[in-house]
């Protein structure tokens, strides 16, 4: 019987000492009319061999063109040890490290990843995992809520240049707490939120603001003016949570470096997707969350502590219990429990072998590859850069002609070319997101450019014949 | 000796990154990071060696017996791992268009049929991330329902006592106030408080069933009607489905909204901490409100539900698919069993239970519940060895571990004082079940004789008891460079 | 630098410990006329990245056309968990295990093959593995040799029913010993070799042979009778040299019962390829050597037993070590010393798995397959079974057109469709061997099948034309 | 416990293999195997459990310092691994047509080269599957080159005394008798008796330089002019080659024949005793002696050699490419390394173990060979504290288990008494070297104050010193059913 190791023999064995017959008589506290006859909407069981058939045979029908789509998951080349190592049977097949004496190798990464994390930040404290970088967002604005002592209006300014998966998931998530998510529009021109609006926004809803969202690189790759907002921010009492790419980290200014005098923000999140989990059809990924010392109390999740045991040797324990759903039930800081333990071990590995230069070389790489592919396609007749500020490695490009069309075009030609900006941001128009991380190649964005003008032209020749 | 213990500046990893730092004159100096971030630099070979040793520290299901009550620790299929790693599915981008897509797609929709079809449910949406968000989607759901119907006074969500501390915490959470309903000692719950419990106020009831303690509510007929009575909907919590899978359906009990723990009952692997999945099944009234991303099927292939066709939905629980790559490994494991194959997870999962129950028993332990037959689990608990031996259940825990078993689930659920929550799963031979009572034993007969092995324990671990509280009072929560 | 952890100030301290200034003074001791200048025809190295590229290039330069073909080399279902275990660093990055205290993992698991290699060709002893099946057949002459104190010949016969690159590697191998190597003819007929054409073989040598090589199922995938031959070679003290196919044991007469009696082989060999190794464009794979007791100190290789340590607790060492090279230098049994450890923990684990029933199970399946696919391919007109014995799970069969073209048809087609006999047997005709594993579906043969029909017809075509 | 001693009569494993046993009926029944092989029968993770967990009774190089000398563990780059494993390389048949296999022939062709260029030798086969087998063609080779020329007479090879035992054993298999060569005590060998060893009976001398005592033979152009003088070829055990890579290549030392060892130069894993590969490479006059097959390239693309094409070959080694994927993770680590990694390499195994050298002068251990360079080892003779504490090298080796390193080689080469033979590599950091220097200098304090600890180590090891004695006496070397 697969993955059922009990003879005939033990069977039997077994239901003597408990007293009855079969297997049958343990379920016979179950109501009869109630039970079920048989899954047959379900499938008999198959070999392995079968089942690997099939499942590559599906592999396959996804593509295998080359991804230039960003937009919050990013294809990044990732040390074969990383998941060789993840994938041990010791932390793949382990559970949550109730038990510490029995999960040092889980406690210990942990912790690494948790100093890891506050390094890349620059921020003091971080939890050790959250689902997602959009749920991460929900969590930190609920954290901020709780945070914010001196804000009584529960009201969050969210620019428009945050994720919109991001601000969807956050709207779900804290909808049922009373809480009002402003959106803030941004300046069409230079794609990225003015100080102006901000403060319009606040004053608009009454000057009371608890928090402030910023992304950087905001999701159309653009980057903010984090100091004035910051300082803005704090002047009036309003939390600061970023959203950053992790990997941008590496290059960019940490959020705990944000604001003119480096004073940092309060709470900084994002997906660390980018360092070592692969794209995977869109998970599991993970959200990080990092604070000041201040907010630790208020945090959601697993926190990894340093500690000693009765000999005083160096050891790690789950800590700050008292905040989870576990002790404080009703009232703790969030209701989660599983987090995104292995990815987080992925990522922590991946950190450790790329290093600090590692990280800085690939992050640079990925903004020189975008800077080229923008002017490589942007030098084809009909095709311009949407906004005037400077991005990371995603960038807002404008065509003359509609998206879902070329970016067809695009497809046939083996080339997964953006994404469409259309249905969230209508008023950009004919507007694409793309993206080029160091995996992408000159000739990957040659074929690309080539691939372009083709569409561009059959396009153009389609509209001229109609 | 962590990782940031082997760095030395100017160290480098492997070749893999590019090899110099390209230029970044475009962006703006005051947007630029000025430091380097304080990571370890080490060479590839120390992390790989520093991490693979750190490995070796944990207990798992690869290397030991791990009946952790409530966690479903059971076997994961080596063939769900390799399989979910194909490149088709690895490199795959999340924002792909369908047509791209399609083997993806086609292995969630039938997983969502499956899991309707074993849970008996109309629905099921994957987009829930764990069995806690799971949860969320369902309260969600359950609150969405009754504003849909402007039903707005229902402010109340009703939790037994045994309950998992997840379910009160997404009761509030989801805005809800939360009403404990106490659980009599036979393990049901107490229908009298419940029918005066509940009200107009009353939104829904979060089950699970078989419970926390281990027994199946035998009431469940009594309590789907006196919730359903008064409008409110009834929640289940699918962390124990491994003791039905196959032998009764939520659905058919009268549950309205389901999670399942996919990462329990089917099979992905726990890593540690997570990822897990809680795909959330409906009863018909509620397919509305299922979160976002949901995946149909037409003539022309399978297809995301674009948010604009699902305009109750509660919306989305992530940025992207959810743990798509959880998803992927439950899927195979579901195909590998098959329809039989589910039925025996819970007949043999129940069986080692009630094996256990009944050593547990002849070797002289107090049950919990002693006259009820176990679900997939069962309760031990120690108060007589605490207050007579002052040996306590996390002494025991802890001394199992010297021996080579991870400990039980320990005071948990909290009603049972001392307790030892103990789930063995369909995969564990009836050696490591008699093994593991044996160390039970071994460690009563010690803390008769030598206390002491009992309460300082571990002893053979690579570190000795830990001092929690120097750890919540003195935060070491990152390692920092020296400054 | 790549894989290379120093830093410029532990290389400066490195030096002053040593008492030299540059790196450059280590090699002092080398004729400095003879220094490398560089290495100019080698390329400069590349990112993970970069090779991570074009390997998968290459690899998918590979076909991915559905494999018909067998002759020494198997395409089985490989359990997931198998090699994922085995590449586990402490397997995957061991040294040969002298440090016993230190490798038991190694030695245990090696201890756990030899058992089960004894329980399948039903021998008293095994080594820890050879290089692979045909220079294990070498290693068997070699030892046999040595083994027959009653036979001074030094003369072995081998027919021509054993693998042809089997014979031509132990020929290689033996050459230098003096041995002779007689090549016996098979039946056309039957497709095996004839006790009677031994007989003969013996009679002309002079009468006195040291061995007899015995494949079985032999290369034509075709029964011998081994009973008959054992019984006649041990009768006049010719000792039995087996080749078997491993996963055939399942189903097969084991060759420690060979013979009327069931007394034996005295050494058995193979390759152990079709448990657990991937065909992996040749290799590695391991070769298998079992023997009777009676010869164990005349084996090659390495070999564990189990003993105790100073408290006597069981554990497990290398033994023997008197045979092998690092001791007896010149007088050694061979001169092996790297062995092929890795393919025999996979193959271990492999086996563990599958288990007795798993094993038997597999090896019917490809009998069944094989033998639905010669009823499949022999329904077309022009195709026939070339003999008449029994065979396991490869055949030949006959064409009634030259093989290489209709190969070449069938592989536009997506088929590998055989191993064409022609080079190694032209008196078979246009002959092709094939197999069908349990891996290959009844889909799979359906398309061998139409796409065989289709290469003939148009090769019947061209001929017509032509 | 054996995985034998897990197994039940009856018990499955996974959905492994066809559900159940096809027809065999057309097979006489006396060819059929009567009764089931004595395997073990086991759940798949019973298997998966018991193999885990063995393996974490191994040191390895992804766990341990591991300086075994002549054995070059340095770090096996996962790249390697994982990219060998590709479906493409690893699912195509060794019969594959040419034409349908360009990918890894490609591979192959460019490995050839690169190993051409980087020991300077004209041709190069990848056929042999170890070192051992790489001498033997060597030797076969340097035969077949005398006969070809009607030179039948010669039936000696030469052989340093320090020389590894696979050398006398491969000559011996080759059918030529072996004539020990001294070696001084300043590690080169005896020049004098060189001389008057020649004569027309001298087929070759095999060396390796540097040598096993770990120096460079310093006389390697008399001795190549000594050899050739008589007719004799020169062969390289390339064992050695981590110490010179990119800064001396054998062929310009005058050698003619070469294995190389893949699995220790070209860093691939040596797997707990193989697979490895001996890639023999050879001058011009030898080229058409070497083993099939062979990879070459035309405008059509990459071919194998055919027979009919290498008349004279030695012929073959296996029965198809040798060690396919093992060749194919040493061409990915060189293309990793490239020309410039090359040199380093043997630079920095170089400045380890001479570091360590000058270390265990500095700490007052005896040098075997105190007033050279070391190469990329260097070998401690502890004869003081064998004969004066009555603690061997063994000791000391058992020992340092103990202390968290794998032990050097010992008792090898046979000339040096109670030696250690250390090789770091170049892929341990100077930490792991200082760390392992601190070991041995603490048990020579303990073999001084308490012998006992390092005569009855190791201690903290899965099990304790083993009886060999035992093991080769009473032999046990499998385990079988009782009857
Ligand atoms: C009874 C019960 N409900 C809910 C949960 C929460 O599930 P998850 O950890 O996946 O969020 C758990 C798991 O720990 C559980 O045991
Ligand atoms: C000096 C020397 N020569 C030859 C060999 C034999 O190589 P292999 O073990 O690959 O057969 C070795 C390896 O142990 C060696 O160290």
């Amino acid at each position: 019987m697969p993955f059922i190791p009990h003879t005939e023999e033990e069977i039997s064995q077994m239901l003597e000492v408990i007293g009855i017959d079969s297997t049958e008589a343990l379920f016979d506290e179950i109501p009869s009319h109630l039970r079920t006859s048989g899954l047959d909407g379900i499938p008999e069981g198959m070999t392995e061999m079968e089942i690997s058939r099939l499942m590559h045979k599906r592999a396959s029908q996804n593509t295998d063109a080359v991804c230039f789509i960003g937009a919050g998951a990013y294809e990044h080349h990732i040390p074969a040890a990383v998941w060789q190592l993840t994938t041990r049977g010791e932390y793949y097949t382990a559970y949550t490290p109730y038990q510490a004496e029995a999960s040092q190798g889980t406690l210990q990464l942990t912790y690494e990843f948790q100093s890891m994390m506050t390094a890349l930040t620059d921020m003091d404290v971080s939890n050790a995992s959250l689902y997602d970088g959009a749920s991460a967002l929900a969590e930190a604005v609920l954290m901020a809520i709780r945070g914010n002592r001196k804000s009584k209006s529960r009201k969050v300014l969210i620019p428009r240049t945050v994720h919109p998966t991001y601000r969807k998931t956050t709207e779900t998530i804290v909808t049922g707490q009373n809480i009002d998510l402003l959106e803030v529009d941004y300046d069409l021109a230079a794609g990225t939120v003015q100080l102006d609006a901000l403060k319009q926004a606040a004053t608009d809803a009454g000057g009371d603001i608890t928090a402030v969202v910023i992304q950087q690189p905001n999701f159309f790759g653009a980057l903010e003016d984090i100091d004035a907002i910051t300082d803005w921010a704090h002047e009036n009492r309003i939390l600061v949570i970023s959203i950053t790419n992790p990997l941008s980290l590496a290059v960019l200014k940490p959020p705990g470096q944000w604001g003119s005098e480096n004073t940092g923000v309060d709470i900084a999140c994002g997906d660390g997707q980018p360092l070592g989990a692969p794209m995977s059809c869109g998970g599991p990924y993970y959200g990080f969350l990092c604070s000041t010392s201040a907010l630790v109390r208020q945090m959601p999740g697993r926190i990894v502590g340093r500690t000693i045991d009765v000999d005083g040797k160096e050891g790690f324990v789950l800590t700050l219990q008292a905040r989870e759903q576990h002790i404080r039930r009703s009232k703790a800081t969030s209701n989660i429990c599983t987090n995104q333990g292995l990815v987080v071990t992925a990522s922590t590995i991946h950190m450790a072998i790329l290093g600090p230069e590692g990280l800085e070389n690939t992050a640079a790489a990925c903004h020189a590859n975008t800077t080229s592919l923008v002017a490589q396609l942007t030098d084809i007749d009909g095709v311009r850069y949407a906004f005037s500020s400077p991005y990371f490695h995603e960038a807002v490009l404008v065509l003359d002609q509609p998206v879902t069309a070329v970016l067809e075009a695009l497809a046939e030609r083996g080339i997964l070319g953006g994404y469409d900006l259309g249905a969230e941001y209508p008023e950009l128009g004919n507007a694409l997101l793309v993206c080029a991380t160091e995996l992408r190649s000159e000739e990957d964005i040659n074929a690309y450019q080539a691939a372009l003008e083709a569409a561009l032209d059959v396009e153009t020749r389609q509209k001229e014949i109609a | 000796m962590l990782i940031h213990e082997h760095s030395k500046p100017g160290r480098k990893g492997a070749p893999q990154a590019p090899v110099s730092k390209a230029d970044l004159s475009d962006i703006p100096s005051n947007l630029l990071r000025q430091d380097s971030a304080a990571l370890p630099e080490v060479s590839e070979m120390q992390a790989v060696r520093h991490y693979t040793r750190l490995s070796q520290k944990n207990f798992a299901i690869d290397t030991h017996f791990y009946p952790l009550g409530s966690c479903t620790m059971k076997y994961n299929p080596r063939a769900c791992n390799s399989l979910a790693q194909l490149p088709g599915f690895l490199s795959q981008h999340p924002l792909t268009p369908d047509e791209l897509n399609q083997g993806y797609l086609a292995c969630m929709h039938e997983l969502q049929l499956m899991l309707c079809e074993a849970m008996g449910m109309a629905a099921f949406s994957l987009a829930p991330m764990a069995g806690a968000q799971g949860e969320f989607a369902g309260i969600a759901m359950i609150d969405a329902y009754h504003k849909a119907n402007d039903d707005d006074g229902r402010k109340e969500i009703l939790v037994p006592d045994a309950a998992h501390g997840t379910n009160p915490a997404t009761a509030t959470m989801c805005g809800f106030n939360v009403r404990e309903i106490p659980t009599l000692d036979n393990g049901d719950v107490d229908i009298d408080a419940l029918q005066q419990a509940v009200g107009p106020q009353t939104a829904g009831l979060m089950l699970t069933n078989p419970s926390t303690l281990g027994v199946f509510e035998r009431q469940i007929e009594k309590i789907a009607d006196i919730v359903h009575a008064v409008g409110g909907l009834l929640y289940y919590d699918g962390a124990n489905l491994n003791a039905i899978l196959g032998k009764i359906r939520p659905g058919d009990m009268g549950f309205d909204v389901i999670h399942t723990n996919l990462h329990k009952t089917f099979s992905t692997p726990h890593g540690g901490g997570g990822p897990g999945s809680g795909a959330v099944g409906v009863a018909e009234r509620l397919i509305p409100f299922l979160p976002l991303p949901l995946v149909s099927q037409d003539n022309a292939g399978y297809h995301l539900v674009k948010e604009q066709d699902a305009p109750q939905s509660i919306g989305r629980l992530s940025a992207f698919m959810g743990n798509a790559g959880v998803l992927i490994r439950a899927y195979v494991y579901m195909r590998l069993l098959g329809r039989d194959g589910m039925a025996r997870v819970s007949e043999f999962a129940t069986l080692n239970a009630n094996y256990m129950m009944a050593e547990a028993r002849r070797r002289g332990f107090e049950l919990a519940i002693p006259d009820r037959r176990a679900s997939h689990e069962f309760i031990i608990t120690l108060k007589r060895e605490a207050s007579e031996l002052h040996v306590t259940a996390m002494d025991f825990a802890k001394r199992l571990l010297d021996l080579g078993y991870h400990a039980p689930t320990t005071y948990f659920p909290l009603l049972v004082p001392e307790c030892l929550l103990i789930e063995p799963t369909e995969s564990e031979a009836k050696e490591a079940l008699d093994g593991f009572m044996d160390a039970l034993e071994q460690i009563r007969q010690e803390a008769e004789s030598n206390p002491e092995v009992v309460t300082t324990a571990p002893h053979t671990l690579p570190v000795k008891r830990l001092d929690e509280v120097r750890a919540a009072r003195q935060l070491d929560l990152a390692w920092k460079p020296e400054a």
